[in-house]
């Protein structure tokens, strides 16, 4: 009797050892592009700018229309048939509309000068302290060229020159 | 019971020719303009055997080569397996499969595809794959593309991924049910159309100009692959340069790296567009994303010279039989490009 | 038997129990008649009918329930 | 690993050739490895759970049928001595100590359950009654795994256990035995909820091939598929396009999405049960039947008899019967006959038994506010349909011909029918208050013009697939028919040709018209979440 009682103790240790152990080694693994952890991280990927807000992955078809003419624009056709790429160039950034099917997506944001600011309130030329105190340290990939944080297919890339921001794009990889 | 078994059997029979038919019916034919591309790899074997030279790569080795130019001026027979998107890993079991038929002299290799280091687009993946016929080479290429919607039964038996066209089928489908029509010379799409290009600014920033280890890897597979069987590997970049498949320095950096340490001779066409004499605003039919016909005879002939002199590979317009199939080759070259 | 017959009578007047043998499976008799009967008997004649007897055999007749009341109370 | 993969269908055929192949006597070993590599397969951190579920039971049910063969053995030997009190007495010690282990083993499992299950949905709202109070502190909610098909392994173990503490079934004595009962893989991911008398000897018997059993399990196999695929997932597309934005679907949109997804459930339900007893059926084994043509019913409590069979009798059995009958409810009847007089005392308790089952029906299909209202509407119905019983016989007696009559009956079905898929809708909105709003959008918006001219193909499905949809329907509904006498596959059994064109014609149908793969994203039976 107590025998059987002891096995069902013990068995109950062992399942409370495994379903804790359960949540410590949740953790994604990096891609193979040396990402090494990707934490989640507190930065967003959309921009305001003439008070229309440009996410990535939004529909495009209403951002464009939102933002009235843009000063320029270019589509070409991905080979064999697949989906068409347009850039819409625009003052002071320019986007890149994804559209495969009847879907049409805002595919890439990139910020041309100052006059447009992250959420986080960084932007071209800003210094690249100032970036990591504004995005905090949950960047997915630091180089001496790069900063970058990613949350799923969606990323935001600081281009660095000598410490200073030159380039932020936020670019969705699927 | 032996009548039992005998209707089993019959009707078994039955349901595998009614899905064989259906097959033929629901997979993509690739005929339309906007399509054709995905029946450029299946319309190798015809042409099988007596080249020396092949092209593998994307779909800037086969907007950019014409291995009819390449004949008619230089005497080189070339044949351009090439198709969209084709991935470094998908070249590399595209040539493993083609020196089964043959061993050219060269294999020029577009270096353009070395930027994707993991499987990318299941439709591109079907117009390349789906074009081989069954090999060890068509397996191996297979494992290496699938992206985690596929599963390998779906290459085996297509039905089972194209049956939901049932419902869109056209007349095309009933049409070519058993065989498309021819849509390339040797391999060269044709395209003589024109748009100019007018924006030249730089191409959009990427994520990560790192070459993967895995685009590295099937690179020196290829490499040790034609040293293997005695054969010259050319590295090149197709002159083309556009905000869609803009080719950044940092990826000039690692191949011309490459190349060196390995000595393998590798040629940017991009910065010497101007001394082939190409004009952006009436050599190309997609705003500079690609030649057209004109600027691609005006590259082959520039690039015809340097395989001759520098590669030495040989004028074999005294072979009779050759020369035979190539006249019909350039009979219909010419009857599109002029038609 | 008789009491049991009562109880059995005022849920369902127009049904003859005493000649009916299957309650549950023609469905005349619902949960709800189950459960009154157990509360029912439970107040009569003092015996709690388990859960594990509420089986089709033991209710199918007004018999048959009578000798299940029985078995339960000398058990 | 899902009833509509590739892998699945390898794997099924290995079994089947290993089952027949391998000696008889080792039968249900094949059976039992199948199923624990079934279970690895989806899931390998999911071993450690249903290896505790089966450990824990047998040990509980095994202690349990030591302690009454020592009461026989005790009562045999010395039975004559004792008086009457006395052996009631003993009897009375003894059931208490098993109903104590009955209770230790319960409260484990069932906490097993409800840690992984509900603990998520519980700090959730106890988050926002503490927000609602105005205290800073938000618990972190747990992401837990939820082992695969828990909540059906779970109760059809328990079931054995208290049919084990009534006496009803025998302690099994070889735990690997058990371990196959608990997870025999067919029924794994949705039911049915068998019961350890009627499943247990037909799992460890021996099962000579025989044609008719494999013939029949396979076309019954072929016949899930048909639902699930051609069906079932052609049909999911637009109820996801419907639910996802209810913003601008509004007014007719909720009553078509009521019936699209009464469709869509009943095709993907009672084709995965089709599935699953096909399987065991091809393995001799014969499964409960889950389904008895329920749109055919015509008040909610025959719906009841008819949906999902085996579920409700295991809540009927193992918690509706103890609730009603229990002591504390016995007291509470006396009471409420002395307060309220006997007509209306009698109902109470039964009341309250059928709210307190439908509760933890509707807890137990999943951890949200929907589910549980959903599990207490339906108590509403059929506490409200009861009461309204005396009022429907006489309006029965008053037209006996007009009720008799197939309009009537026809009138019946669609009332039951749309009334259990408005409460079923439920499942497919966010959550509860917006499932109420579409409610009240249906009359208040009722957009029929804009749905007819183009409405309908904004919710993702072409003319094409509704034509598919609506022959699928046509099929399903005249294959119920038929078989209502003498089951189709009766009919055709001496019939070969016939049966080979019909099967051969299915088969094709589901290859071509089947909703998978990358042109559709083969969607899960509705049941995985569980």
């Amino acid at each position: 009797m107590k025998r059987i009682f002891a096995l069902l103790l013990c068995f109950l240790m062992i399942f409370a050892v495994v379903s804790c152990s359960k949540d410590e080694n949740e953790e994604e693994n990096g891609g193979d592009k040396g990402i090494t952890t990707s934490q989640k991280s507190s930065v967003s990927f959309y921009v305001n700018y003439k008070s229309v807000k440009i996410e990535l992955g939004a529909d495009a078809k209403a951002v464009i229309s939102a933002l009235g003419t843009a000063k320029s624009s270019l589509s070409m056709g991905n080979c064999g048939g697949l989906g068409t790429l347009t850039k819409y160039v625009y003052d002071s950034l320019e986007i890149y509309v994804l559209a495969s099917g009847s879907t049409e997506t805002v595919d890439q944001i990139t910020l041309l000068d100052d006059a447009v600011q992250t959420p986080e309130k960084v932007s071209v030329g800003s210094a690249k302290d100032a970036v990591i105190s504004a995005c905090g340290n949950g960047y997915s990939k630091m180089t001496d060229t790069s900063i970058t944080y990613t949350s799923g297919s969606k990323n935001l890339k600081f281009t660095l020159r000598d410490g200073t921001v030159t380039g932020i794009d936020y670019l969705t990889v699927s | 019971m032996k009548k039992r078994i005998l209707i089993t059997l019959a009707a078994i029979l039955v349901i595998c020719l009614l899905l064989a038919f259906l097959q033929t019916l629901v997979i993509p034919k690739y005929a339309d303009d906007k399509t054709k591309e995905g029946s450029l790899v299946s319309e190798y074997y015809a042409e099988a055997g007596g080249h020396d030279v092949l092209f593998v790569g994307d779909c800037e080795i086969y907007e950019s080569f014409v291995p009819a130019v390449l004949w008619e001026k230089y005497g080189i027979s070339s044949y351009v397996r090439g198709s969209p998107q084709q991935l470094v890993w998908q070249s590399y079991y595209l040539l493993e499969e083609m020196l089964e038929y043959e061993t050219p002299n060269a294999v020029v290799f577009n270096v353009f595809s070395l930027k994707y280091g993991e499987p990318q687009s299941e439709p591109y993946n079907r117009m390349t794959l789906d074009g081989m016929r069954w090999s060890s080479s068509k397996i191996d290429a297979i494992n290496a593309s699938m992206t985690d919607e596929e599963s390998f039964i779906e290459y085996v038996f297509p039905i089972l991924r194209f049956h939901s066209r049932i419902t869109q089928l056209t007349s095309q489908d009933f049409k070519y049910a058993f065989g498309s029509p021819k849509v390339s010379h040797s391999g060269y799409l044709m395209q003589t159309g024109v748009d100019p290009q007018t924006d030249f600014s730089k191409g959009r920033t990427e994520l990560d100009y790192e070459i993967s280890d895995n685009a590295w890897k099937y690179l020196d597979m290829m490499r040790a692959l034609c040293e293997e069987n005695g054969i010259e590997l050319i590295l090149v970049k197709a002159p083309t340069n556009t905000m869609k498949y803009w080719w950044h320095d940092e990826y000039e950096e690692q191949i011309s790296e490459y190349a060196e340490e390995n000595r393998l001779s590798y040629y940017n066409f991009i910065p010497l567009a101007g001394e082939i004499g190409i004009d952006w605003s009436t050599d190309t039919y997609d705003k500079g994303a690609h030649l057209n016909v004109y600027g691609a005879e005006k590259l082959t002939e520039y690039f015809g010279r340097i395989l001759s002199e520098d590669f030495g590979i040989e004028d074999r317009r005294t072979d009779a039989s050759l020369s035979e199939a190539w006249d019909v080759r350039l009979e219909s070259y010419y009857k599109e490009r002029n038609g | 038997m008789d009491k049991l017959l009562a109880i059995l009578n005022e849920l369902h007047e127009d049904v003859d129990f005493t000649a009916e043998t299957a309650l549950i499976d023609d469905g005349i008799l619902d949960s709800l008649d189950i459960v009154s009967i157990v509360t029912e008997v439970y107040s009569e004649f003092d015996v709690r009918i388990p859960p594990e007897e509420i089986v089709p055999e033991n209710f199918n007749s007004a018999q048959a329930l009578w000798e299940l009341i029985s078995r339960l109370d000398e058990a | 690993m899902l009833f509509t993969s590739y892998e699945f269908l390898a794997f099924l055929a290995i079994v089947l050739a290993l089952y027949y192949i391998l000696p008889k006597k080792t039968q249900w070993a094949v059976l039992l490895a199948a199923s624990y590599a079934f279970y690895a397969l989806s899931g390998i951190e999911y071993l450690a759970f249903i290896a505790v579920t089966t450990i824990t039971s047998f040990a509980a049910a095994r202690l349990m049928g030591r302690v009454s063969d020592g009461e026989k053995r005790y009562l045999e030997g010395r039975g004559e001595e004792l008086s009457k009190e006395e052996k009631k007495a003993y009897k009375a010690k003894k059931k208490k100590r098993r109903f104590l282990i009955l209770c230790l083993a319960l409260a484990l499992n069932f906490g097993i359950l409800a840690v992984l299950k509900y603990t998520a949905f519980a700090v959730v709202n106890v988050n926002s009654l503490l927000h609602t109070f105005g205290a800073e502190t938000t618990l972190t909610v747990p992401s837990l795994i939820l082992p695969l098909g828990i909540s059906f392994y779970t109760f059809q173990t328990m079931g054995y256990l208290i049919d084990v503490y009534w006496a009803k079934a025998e302690a099994q004595k070889n735990i690997f035995k058990l371990a196959l009962f608990t997870s025999f893989f067919p029924q794994l991911i949705q039911g049915p909820i068998s019961r350890f008398s009627d499943l247990a000897p037909q799992l460890f018997g021996e099962h000579k091939f025989e044609r008719k059993n494999v013939t029949y399990g396979l076309q019954r196999i072929l016949w899930g598929y048909f639902k699930k695929l051609v069906i079932a997932d052609r049909v999911l597309i637009a109820v996801n396009a419907a639910a996802e934005s209810p913003e601008n679907f509004g007014g007719v949109y909720v009553f078509l999405l009521i019936i699209l997804y009464s469709v869509q459930i009943y095709a993907d339900f009672t084709g995965g049960i089709d599935i699953t007893i096909g399987i065991a059926e091809a393995m001799g084994i014969r499964l409960a039947e889950n389904f008895n043509r329920p749109f055919s019913s015509r008040s909610t409590k025959e719906y009841w008899n008819r949906w999902h069979i085996t579920m409700g009798s295991w809540f009927n059995d193992y918690v509706f019967n103890p609730v009603s009958v229990c002591r504390p409810m016995l007291a509470i009847s006396k009471k409420s006959r002395k307060w309220f007089g006997k007509k209306v005392g009698k109902r109470i308790p039964v009341y309250l038994a059928t709210v307190i089952t439908w509760f933890l029906t509707g807890l137990w299909h999943g951890a949200g506010w929907n589910f549980i209202v959903w599990g207490l509407l339906n108590a509403l119905v059929i506490i409200v349909s009861q009461e309204l019983e005396p009022l429907y016989s006489r309006f029965r007696k008053r037209f006996p011909r007009l009720c008799a009559s197939w309009g009537y009956g026809a009138f019946a079905s669609i009332r039951t029918f749309l009334l259990m898929g408005l409460i079923r809708s439920l499942d497919v909105y966010r959550n509860v208050p917006l499932t109420f709003k579409m409610w009240g959008s249906i009359f208040t918006k009722f957009n029929l013009p804009e749905l007819l001219s183009g409405g309908i193909s904004a919710l993702g499905l072409g003319l094409a697939d509704y034509i598919i949809i609506v022959c699928g329907c046509i099929i399903m509904f005249a294959v119920s028919s038929l078989g209502k006498e003498r089951s189709v596959r009766d009919r055709l059994y001496n019939r070969p040709v016939l049966s080979w064109c019909l099967c051969g014609a299915l088969f094709v149908a589901v290859i071509l018209f089947g909703a998978y793969s990358v042109g559709y994203d083969a969607s899960q039976f509705i049941y995985n979440q569980f």
